[in-house]
């Protein structure tokens, strides 16, 4: 039970990646009785989804909603999860697929462990809670957040200071110092790779001076403000602690732009800020909000209708793009821009807090992960325009914002395109008794 | 609880060792830590603040002060009270003589 | 009455060297970037869009391209990469050419061969000028030891020809001045320019055709003055206009076959005039050369043309002075005449139709600006039927 | 309310409840006092034990309880911890890893609905989850076990309509080894990419992914394709659905002494409905459509440009020297500006795929004829998929001409006055809304996409439609190619506009998901469904009435008393275990499974019947300052 690594046998299908395109793919697989392993990078499943306040344009708690995805395949027979573990690379030969992980030391026995938390509230140590995006505080062991899966803690070994009172804590004794890393592989029938994408610093465009302000954050950043549960309670801007009046949004400030690398649309910002913004006019209804935006992206299903509502809120869209930032005294900042509607003149206006859309980008490096290139936007390339799923490797599927950047119900509707083409593909490779899907490998049994 | 046995000891070592060959020392950040929460318990000590009088009262600055807060809010030491403008106000949750002990956290 | 839009005009611009401006998306980055862009004069975009557009006359009556100074900060800033200060750089030579009613400022911008041509063809023209009524190319050194300069180019009959040249550009650029004023003020519909207005912004003139302190807006909180483009700008400028007014006015003065001694003033006035010309010529020409500031990255044939011939002029000039005081004659006559032979085109050329003139409709801009402002302000106080801000 | 003391008691003989209070690591037992609960539950009638734990759900707490049902011979659990969408499960696996049936468990929440919602007041909270534990276990006495319903599952796949996202839909599952039926009312499939030319963004062309998508299926032994075909009657649920097909109204009277065969009756587990999009029709002199000529709508543009060759574009005979390109055109609408669609409502919807059509569009026009000149009026452009981005950007550099306008002051088109036949007039703002003029050759308009008008299929399956007239998923966010009905799937444009690469992706998904429903030869239910007691059922009808879900309640036709009688009767396929006909039986010959009414009864009991609080011996400490 405290042995991380699978069963020798083969499992169908390795998903990486525990957003929730990776577990939205590993649950479509495993209720078709695949043995599918789910491999997270994170030391909890739940991917971005699991930190934002709402989505849009439902408006629905995101907690809520994922958790049970979340819960159901961490419960599912069929699905095996490694949490803390890296992909390294996929080897794929003579029609099978090696898979190679790297297993990151937690320095606690996932087996021993019971989420009781008593190690956290004896750890002396506190430092900025990634989860949180630096706003919180965390232990230097600690239950990665509330509704973390697995609900185990984690040891951050860059902030312990090693004193064993968490040792002493702990009931069943499951803290292990001595915990290695781990390189292991994997035989897989075929792989999905759900692994996301990340986002363009802050500071990416000098003249936005975000190196100089705390105040100028990032829109995950606002989503954790935003938070029943997040660092503060409520929306602060995290210079001062002062309760904004004043809210800026400042649209493309990591794409869609040549002189910063990124020509492409991020696809998501424009909703995403529609969304903070109307739950800011919640949070703080009598502060300004302002969208400055080049075009509105509101393209999906009920998000033109939402982005309409947001305007008869009272959410002020400005077209323009914002050219630069300057902080200015008590912590405020002055953006400058054309009120390309208001005449052309330029302006300066200012804000207590601005939220920067940044770039959606590549987090897996196709070059290393698959040894196949990039496609030129640098996430995965997608060869075939009927199977929109497939990689440059056999059996080698991907979804999700792994092939670029994409909302929550695009990267389920991929999701399930991969899961689907790698059923196909397994069921092609099956002796025919097992072509409707019956697993040859075993079910795998242990959640880490 | 329990005591540290001999193989914890030595896991513990180890541990440390390890951290020192490869450049990490976070016991300064740890003792910086320390020093400015005790700065924030003691300036709260005078009763409910906002973060800038918490910061004038403690020296340290201000976005320091409210990440203080967040943690001892999480960790049950501090609570917000009411609002001072556009500040809320915080407030100890221990007694003055109390000493600063981590109370469970609601996830 | 709604804009008729017209797609050809972007091309003509293209022509004066406008280069990737189809590819703006109307951000406003660049307008909102740019320093000097305030108080409701407001760029490039405006003026991306007047080209997008098709709005010729429009484009005519502004005076933004002159008030731009290229910092480049809105080229590196712009999403699209459309440069839109190369085309505010082109727009520029537009309306120099747009200016000039002779028409020829638009054929030498659009054509490299015609100015090329023209420049060959003034310099044969000097060449022959000499060797048809050159004086006597003497060998015999004055008692200092310098050469007899005023027996081969006497300076009064030079500086007859000097004032003829002056006249003929002066007329001409005047002339161009006076359209572009045209085009400014009369392209406000309605606007009636009090005089008072007019006598009030020349002070305002003459301080910015000899600071040009505008261009120091590109730098706002800058820390060493002499690391700015506008300290090497003005380094040819005042080079320039120290040599311009030497040769028109003081010219037997300053062309004498007396060698001074070092610390008079006619050699150093003449080092330090020639030596800024120097410094800010070659770090223009090594700037256009090495292409690393945005300014630099894209020159059009006539940028070029500029300032080589203004090089050879400052540098034919500083031979003439060693020559001629070395008593080597052969060598200070032909150099003289080269000399000439640059000088000569540059001015003709350059002047009234290409990019010299920008020397006085910078300063004529902002003074206008100011001037147009003046009037608004007067209008509002007295309201009258009230015109439009364009 | 004392009813209940008069029914029968259901439950065994004699009832070992064992009652487990879980501590949460003081989430709860930080508010309530655990140990209390546990002494006080001991006291209520047929608790056997009572215990605490720290952590429940941990593995050792789950092995206790496993342990306690064999050693002390519990028949009944109680676990009183967090809320049941947590734990329930787990606990339920527990009593079952312990021999028992899994429903003869009740999970109580004392964390969320206790010890978190009561923080300030710890004796009223530690009473309150006696009175809840108490309730729990009344209700268990008269629990009974309960099996999960499983139902033989015709493990074949419907598929309607033959455009991309039903052959890819159905060459998926054939792909997977499942039978599939592809019903198309046309005589071809591909749907309406058939009328493109190059797609964006891997500029292929259409025919060849069509070709391809249609050999998949011809690879597939198990997929019929019924083409010129359409369902006519739609009956049964999930796994069972019975379907009859026959030919189109079209094809009937066209063919029609081919096959007469009128109808066919298929037996499928599933429907995927992938009904695809109609384009939107302008009204007459909407953007002068049908006023001037030269204004079409983009299908007509793509094929027109397909077709063209020379030297010039040709409209009606007259070179197009000057295009535009009209986004939104039946799209983003705004009431009050646009004109109504027959329902009253306007699409206020934004159909995607426009913005980079139009902008694919008027490049290749651009390429084809360089020196056209090339006119795009839009609000935004939305190229937001990958790659689409970089039409913008080509567009832009290719010298074609962007205009924006507000989306409640439309450009109008009129006829033109600088020697073109039209000209469209707007507000520009990108020039800060003054107003301009382009004289055009031809417009083009870019036509969004509406919902195909299917209203017969739509109320065969009975599914739900959305306030855009689009097929509606269960959640757009999580839960985008299901149905709230059971069993049917949703792929493509049926559902939402969406480009080609997204309607393949949606056809999978809904493929994927119909993989899982026919991965077995049962469907499971959970067992919580309405049953009918024949002894008590009158055959009053009333249930009828109150059924919000067709076939969930059935007659039959039995004898009561020698006489005839029609009973109602649960299809429990159907059944939604919702309550309606249970609250308006006379006779109370409903009952829910799992959720009796004599259960309810029992819970009010217990809740009423709780016995005071016995102090246990050590208190827990109680922490205040924490956080919700």
């Amino acid at each position: 039970m405290d042995d991380p690594r699978p069963s020798p046998s083969p499992v169908d299908v390795v998903v990486v990646g525990g957003g929730i395109a990776g577990l939205e793919a590993a649950l479509d697989l495993a209720d078709q009785d695949y043995a599918v392993l789910l491999v997270e990078r994170e030391s909890s499943i739940g991917g971005k989804m699991i930190a934002l306040s709402k989505t849009f344009p439902t408006l629905d708690c995101s907690s809520c909603i994922t958790t049970p995805k979340m819960s159901a395949a961490f419960h599912h027979p069929r699905i095996r999860i490694l949490t803390s573990t890296e992909l390294e690379r996929v080897e794929a030969r003579a029609g099978s697929r090696r898979v190679h992980l790297r297993r990151k030391p937690t320095y606690v026995d996932n087996g021993l462990c019971i989420g009781c938390r008593l190690c956290e509230y004896a750890c002396p140590v506190e430092f900025p809670d990634p989860f949180e995006e630096g706003l919180g505080a965390q232990r230097a062991i600690a239950v990665p957040f509330s509704n973390a899966l697995p609900q185990k803690a984690v040891l951050d070994a860059r902030h312990c200071i090693a004193c064993g009172a968490c040792v002493k804590a702990c009931p069943t004794d499951a803290i292990r110092f001595d915990q290695q890393e781990e390189r292991f592989t994997v035989e897989a029938g075929a792989v999905i790779l759900a692994t996301g994408f990340g986002l363009n610093a802050l500071g990416l465009k000098p003249e936005y001076h975000a190196s100089q302000s705390l105040n100028i954050i990032s829109p995950m950043q606002l989503e954790r403000l935003l938070a029943p549960h997040g660092p503060y309670g409520r929306v602060l801007r995290p210079s001062d602690g002062k309760v904004p009046g004043s809210v800026a949004f400042v649209l493309c400030a990591g794409s869609r732009d040549l002189s910063l690398g990124v020509p492409y649309c991020s696809r998501i910002c424009c909703m995403y800020s529609i969304k903070e913004a109307m739950l800011l006019s919640g949070a703080l209804p009598v502060a300004d909000l302002t969208v400055y935006y080049m075009d509105i992206r509101a393209f999906g299903k009920g998000h033109e209708q939402f982005y309409q509502n947001a305007k008869a809120m009272g959410i002020n869209f400005v077209k323009g793009k914002v050219a630069r930032i300057d902080p200015v005294d008590h912590d405020d900042l002055s953006l400058r821009v054309e009120l390309e509607e208001e005449g052309g003149r330029v302006e300066e206006r200012r804000h207590d807090l601005v939220v920067l859309a940044q770039g959606a980008i590549p987090v897996l490096e196709p070059a290393t992960a698959l040894g196949v290139p990039a496609a030129p936007d640098g996430f995965l390339n997608q060869p075939d325009t009927v199977r929109i799923t497939c990689t440059d490797i056999e059996g080698v599927f991907a979804a999700g914002a792994a092939l670029g950047p994409k909302d929550i119900v695009d990267s389920i509707l991929e999701a399930g395109a991969a899961a689907m083409e790698a059923a196909r593909f397994l069921a092609a490779r099956a002796p025919a008794s097992s072509a409707a899907g019956k697993s040859t490998a075993s079910p795998p049994s242990v959640h880490a | 609880m329990a005591a540290l046995t001999e193989a914890h000891k030595a896991a513990l070592k180890r541990f440390r060792e390890l951290r020192k060959q490869k450049g990490g020392d976070p016991g300064k950040a740890a003792a910086q830590f320390r020093q400015e929460r005790k700065a924030v318990e003691s300036a709260l000590k005078r009763g409910p603040a906002t973060v800038p009088e918490l910061a004038r009262a403690s020296g340290l600055p201000a976005h320091k002060v409210l990440w203080h807060l967040a943690g001892m809010r999480k960790y049950g030491t501090a609570q917000e009270t009411a609002q001072d403008g556009d500040y809320p106000k915080y407030a100890s949750t221990l007694s003055p003589a109390e000493a600063p002990a981590p109370a469970p956290a609601q996830p | 009455m709604a804009h008729v839009v017209n797609p050809d005009l972007v091309q003509d611009l293209k022509a004066f060297g406008a280069r990737d401006i189809e590819a703006c998306f109307n951000c406003g980055t660049c307008t909102a970037i740019c320093p000097l862009s305030k108080d409701g004069v407001v760029f490039p975009r405006r003026i991306i869009r007047y080209v997008q557009t098709g709005m010729e006359h429009r484009l005519l009556c502004s005076l933004e391209p002159w008030l731009c100074y290229y910092c480049g900060e809105c080229s590196e800033t712009c999403p699209r990469n459309a440069q839109p200060g190369e085309l505010m750089m082109a727009a520029r030579r537009y309306l120099t050419a747009a200016y000039d009613w002779t028409g020829l400022g638009r054929r030498l911008y659009l054509d490299v061969r015609v100015e090329l041509g023209a420049i060959l063809g003034l310099a044969a023209l000097v060449v022959a000028l000499f060797v048809l009524l050159g004086g006597p190319m003497t060998t015999e050194l004055t008692p200092e030891g310098g050469v007899q300069l005023n027996t081969f180019a006497p300076a009064h009959v030079i500086e007859l020809l000097d004032w003829a040249v002056g006249g003929v550009l002066a007329v001409l650029l005047l002339s161009n001045v006076w359209r572009m004023h045209r085009w400014i003020v009369g392209g406000e519909t309605g606007l009636k320019v009090p005089l008072g207005a007019y006598a009030r912004g020349l002070s305002t003139l003459l301080i910015h055709f000899f600071t040009q302190k505008q261009w120091l807006g590109c730098t706002p909180g800058l820390t060493r003055i002499t690391t700015t483009r506008w300290f090497k700008h003005f380094c040819i400028f005042a080079g320039y206009v120290t040599m311009f007014v030497l040769i028109v006015m003081f010219l037997r003065w300053f062309q004498t076959d007396a060698v001074h001694p070092v610390w008079h003033p006619q050699r150093w006035v003449g080092y330090m005039a020639t030596g800024g010309l120097l410094y800010g010529v070659s770090n223009a020409l090594i700037g256009r050369w090495r292409r690393r500031e945005e300014l630099h990255k894209h020159s059009h044939p006539s940028d070029w043309i500029f300032l080589v011939l203004l090089w050879l002029t400052t540098v034919t000039g500083i031979l003439v002075h060693i020559f001629r005081i070395h008593g080597l004659p052969h060598a200070t006559y032909i150099t003289y005449v080269i000399h000439l032979a640059v000088l000569v085109p540059m001015l003709v050329i350059e002047v009234p139709f290409s990019k010299w003139a920008h020397l006085a409709y910078r300063p004529v801009a902002i003074y206008l600006q100011q001037v147009v402002q003046q009037a608004r302000a007067a209008q509002a106080a007295n309201p009258s039927p009230q015109p439009q801000p364009a | 309310m004392s009813r209940s003391s008069a029914q029968p008691d259901s439950g065994p003989a004699s009832p070992r409840i064992g009652v487990y209070v879980c501590q949460c690591g003081g989430n709860i037992s930080d508010v309530v006092d655990t140990a209390t609960v546990a002494k006080t539950a001991a006291l209520i009638p047929g608790v056997a034990l009572s215990k605490v734990h720290a952590f429940m759900c941990s593995e050792p707490g789950q092995a206790m309880i496993a342990e306690d049902i064999r050693n002390e011979h519990l028949n009944r659990v109680v676990v009183a911890s967090c809320s049941p969408f947590l734990h329930e499960l787990t606990f339920r696996t527990a009593v079952h890893r312990g021999g028992l049936n899994p429903y003869l468990y009740e999970h109580v929440n004392i964390r969320e609905q206790v010890s978190w919602a009561h923080h300030g007041d710890p004796a009223g909270a530690t009473v309150k989850a006696i009175r809840l534990v108490a309730a729990a276990v009344h209700r268990l006495r008269h629990v009974e076990p309960l099996e999960e319903i499983r139902l033989p599952n015709h493990r074949r796949a419907l598929v309607i309509g033959g455009g991309i996202a039903g052959m890819k839909a159905a060459g998926d599952l054939a792909g997977k080894g499942l039978d599939v039926v592809l019903v198309e009312q046309s005589a071809t499939l591909g749907g309406r990419v058939n009328e493109l030319s190059t797609l964006f963004p891997a500029e292929e062309s259409a025919a060849p992914l069509v070709r391809r998508l249609n050999d998949d299926l011809q690879a597939h032994p198990r997929v019929v394709v019924l083409t010129e075909t359409v369902v006519k009657a739609v009956s049964g649920f999930m796994g069972n659905y019975d379907v009859m097909v026959g030919p189109a109204p079209a094809a009937a009277g066209a063919a029609s002494g081919a096959d007469p065969q009128e109808g066919r009756h298929l037996t499928v587990g599933t429907i995927i409905v992938a009904t695809g999009y109609d384009y939107y029709r302008p009204a007459e002199g909407e953007y002068g459509f049908q006023r001037h000529p030269q204004v079409i709508p983009m299908p007509e543009f793509i094929t027109l440009l397909a077709r063209a060759s020379g030297e010039t574009l040709e409209w009606q005979g007259r070179p197009v020297r000057r295009l535009g390109f009209m986004h939104c055109v039946g799209s983003r609408q705004i009431e009050g500006v646009h004109p109504p669609q027959p329902d009253g409502r306007v699409n206020d919807y934004c159909s995607r795929v426009c913005c980079t059509t139009a902008l694919h569009q008027a490049l290749a026009a651009k390429r084809r004829f360089p020196r056209m000149a090339v006119f795009d009026f839009h609000q935004d452009i939305r190229t937001y998929g990958r790659g689409h981005e970089d039409y913008y950007l080509r567009a832009s550099q290719a010298g074609i001409m962007f205009f924006r306008f507000h989306g409640d002051d439309p450009p109008v088109v009129e006829p033109g006055s600088n020697g073109t036949p039209i000209q469209v007039r707007l507000k520009d703002w990108l020039t800060w809304g003054e107003e301009v003029v382009a004289p055009l050759d031809l417009l083009v308009l870019a036509v969004g996409m509406t919902p195909r008008d299917n209203r017969g299929l739509v109320s065969l399956l009975k599914l739900p439609v959305g306030a855009d007239r689009f097929l509606q998923e269960v959640h757009p966010k999580l839960r985008p190619v299901e149905t709230a009905v059971n069993g049917i799937l949703l792929a493509g444009t049926a559902q939402a506009p969406m480009a080609i690469d997204e309607t393949l992706a949606s056809a999978s998904a809904a493929a994927a998901k119909a993989a899982v429903l026919l991965a077995h030869d049962e469907v499971h239910l959970e067992p919580f469904k309405a049953r009918v007691d024949p002894e008590k059922c009158v055959g009053c009808g009333v249930c009828f009435a109150q059924c919000a879900y067709d076939g969930a309640l059935v007659r039959e036709e039995g004898q009561r008393e020698g006489a005839p009688i029609t009973r109602a009767k649960v299809n429990p396929g159907l059944c939604v275990g919702c309550g309606a006909c249970v609250a308006v039986c006379p006779t109370r010959a409903i009952d829910l499974q799992g959720w009796t009414l004599n259960q309810f009864e029992a819970m009010v009991d217990g809740l009423l019947s709780a016995p005071q609080p016995v102090a246990a011996t050590n208190s827990n400490p109680v922490s205040d300052g924490r956080t919700h």
